[in-house]
């Protein structure tokens, strides 16, 4: 009886953290859509319309950027991705993001070997990193974001770091992302720990117990 | 002349294609069909030199497209003009039979070029070629 | 405690409804950025580099519709429109896109007086509604589907018919979508019945007491 509750509590977690990566997904497309797709359309037919023979060009070839960016677009829709993709090439592709966007600098540094996660622990643990990015994003303004994984013997260390305006963790916080972040991972058995001093940055840092070693 | 059919369930690039070939002296475009089962049903009674099919179609898609008029066994030559730079998509179209294989937003100049030279029996294949379109 | 299992998989249901539907609006943007907008990307490409100036000018002028179908496709990511439309209009809507798909005629009848569903209940029958219209696209071949909604005092009904392949009801199936759509609307105190002929069609009969009755 009990253990049916856990186990229910349990898969409550998993549909929730995959809810909102679909929510993330599809609201990273709006965007995209939205504020790149759409822009570059304005700006293509613009040049195409001018009368100059070289804006019409510059029109033209833009057209290769848009077809390729709505091609890539459309892969980022693949629903099996999390099934596909590990745990470092998220991260790699994260900070791929953020780069390319000149969001900020990042840096990504790998040590120990790397083991590979079972399905659900990777997928709160995707969606931990995506929240510890978005709250990076939407409130830190860093100059620098650095993710490392240690794949140790007997667990994985995660560390999120970001160099921006830092906050007061002992202050009660109104959103939910840290809290629920905090009970994902325990439900994985996991430990989460959040270290932040205001002006300075904030430095996260996860750990899994590897559940082959 | 150089009689096409084409099978694309996309009405409005199919209908874009067939007036830019339609600018081509040489060409006359014998029909339009929203997918491939429409277009086959065509070629059993009406015969043309080539054949332009979609790849992702409703009931008949393009490698179906491919495979049925080699079937007939009539002389139709086939290009596929497709969305996907995918070499094994390529090269299974290829394999099926197709005479070539070229990319949508390619240069109207390389399809119509590459039309010309099929219905020669003249153009050489490869996929690299793709990756220039 | 057996209030809590019960009260726990009824979250899970509408967790995996809500999960659903998002990757049916994550595949429905998948397949227009794919099937439409790379279309008409790639159409317009041509005609911009066509050595006739009308098709020139026909590239320029299909760049207004592209940007007004990026538009429209980044309106539908909208993530909270299962609260904003009611079920009329989610229905509606959804027969529109297959009659402008020219995928079938569509027909919708409406009788009584409307009255609202709360939001649960409305997620589950919107992804009912999912279910049996993908079910009609993908097995059905239909000349016509016909939604009725016939909101009575005690109860609504809603009535989904195709007059296509038909198929018999008493063979197992191997898919989950109408096992799943059955053990759905018994979570929400609903009822259905599906009647099929091979050779005529499809009529699915869901009913739903209100609760408000
Ligand atoms: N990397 C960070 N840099 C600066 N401040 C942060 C950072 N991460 C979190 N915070 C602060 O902690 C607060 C709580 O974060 P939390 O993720 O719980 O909520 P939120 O991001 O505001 O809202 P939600 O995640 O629910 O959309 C934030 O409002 C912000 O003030
Ligand atoms: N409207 C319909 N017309 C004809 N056949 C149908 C219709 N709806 C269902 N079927 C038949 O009933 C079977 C079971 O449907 P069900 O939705 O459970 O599975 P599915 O659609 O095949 O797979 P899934 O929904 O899991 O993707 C289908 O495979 C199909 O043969
Ligand atoms: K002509
Ligand atoms: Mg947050
Ligand atoms: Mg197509
Ligand atoms: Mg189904």
């Amino acid at each position: 009886q009990r253990l049916a509750a856990v186990q229910a509590e349990f898969e409550k977690t998993i549909l929730n953290a995959e809810k909102e990566i679909q929510e993330n997904t599809l609201s990273h497309v709006g965007r995209e859509l939205h504020d790149n797709i759409g822009q570059l359309l304005s700006l293509a037919k613009m040049n195409l319309s001018s009368s100059k023979p070289e804006k019409v060009s510059e029109g033209k070839s833009m057209m290769n950027q848009i077809i390729k960016e709505v091609r890539a677009l459309s892969k980022t829709l693949n629903l099996d991705w999390v099934e596909t993709i590990s745990l470092r090439e998220f991260i790699e592709k994260e900070l791929e993001k953020l780069q390319s966007a000149e969001f900020c600098q990042t840096h990504f540094n790998l040590k120990g070997k790397e083991f590979t996660l079972d399905k659900d622990r990777k997928l709160i643990l995707i969606r931990i990193l995506q929240e510890c990015l978005n709250n990076a994003i939407k409130h830190a303004q860093p100059e620098n974001i650095t993710i490392s994984m240690d794949f140790q013997d007997d667990q994985l260390e995660i560390r999120i770091k970001d160099d921006g305006k830092g906050f007061d963790t002992s202050q009660e916080s109104s959103g939910s992302g840290m809290f629920n972040l905090k009970n994902r991972i325990a439900t994985i058995g996991g430990n989460i720990q959040v270290q932040s001093i205001i002006g300075k940055g904030t430095d996260i840092k996860l750990s899994l117990p590897n559940s082959i070693a | 002349m150089i009689s096409i059919a084409i099978a694309d369930d996309h009405k409005m690039f199919a209908k874009g294609i067939e007036s830019l070939l339609e600018e081509e002296e040489d060409f006359v475009i014998k029909g339009l069909f929203p997918n491939g089962l429409e277009l086959i049903e065509f070629l059993e009674d009406n015969l043309v030199d080539v054949v332009l099919t979609d790849m992702n179609m409703p009931k008949m898609d393009g490698t179906g497209v491919i495979e049925a008029v080699k079937k007939m066994g009539k002389d139709n030559k086939v290009i596929v003009l497709s969305m996907y730079d995918d070499k094994e998509l390529y090269e299974k179209c290829i394999k099926l039979g197709a005479d070539a294989y070229v990319l949508k937003g390619s240069d109207p100049d390389e399809l119509i070029y590459t039309i010309r030279e099929v219905h020669e029996g003249n153009y050489i294949q490869g996929f690299e070629k793709l990756m220039f379109q």
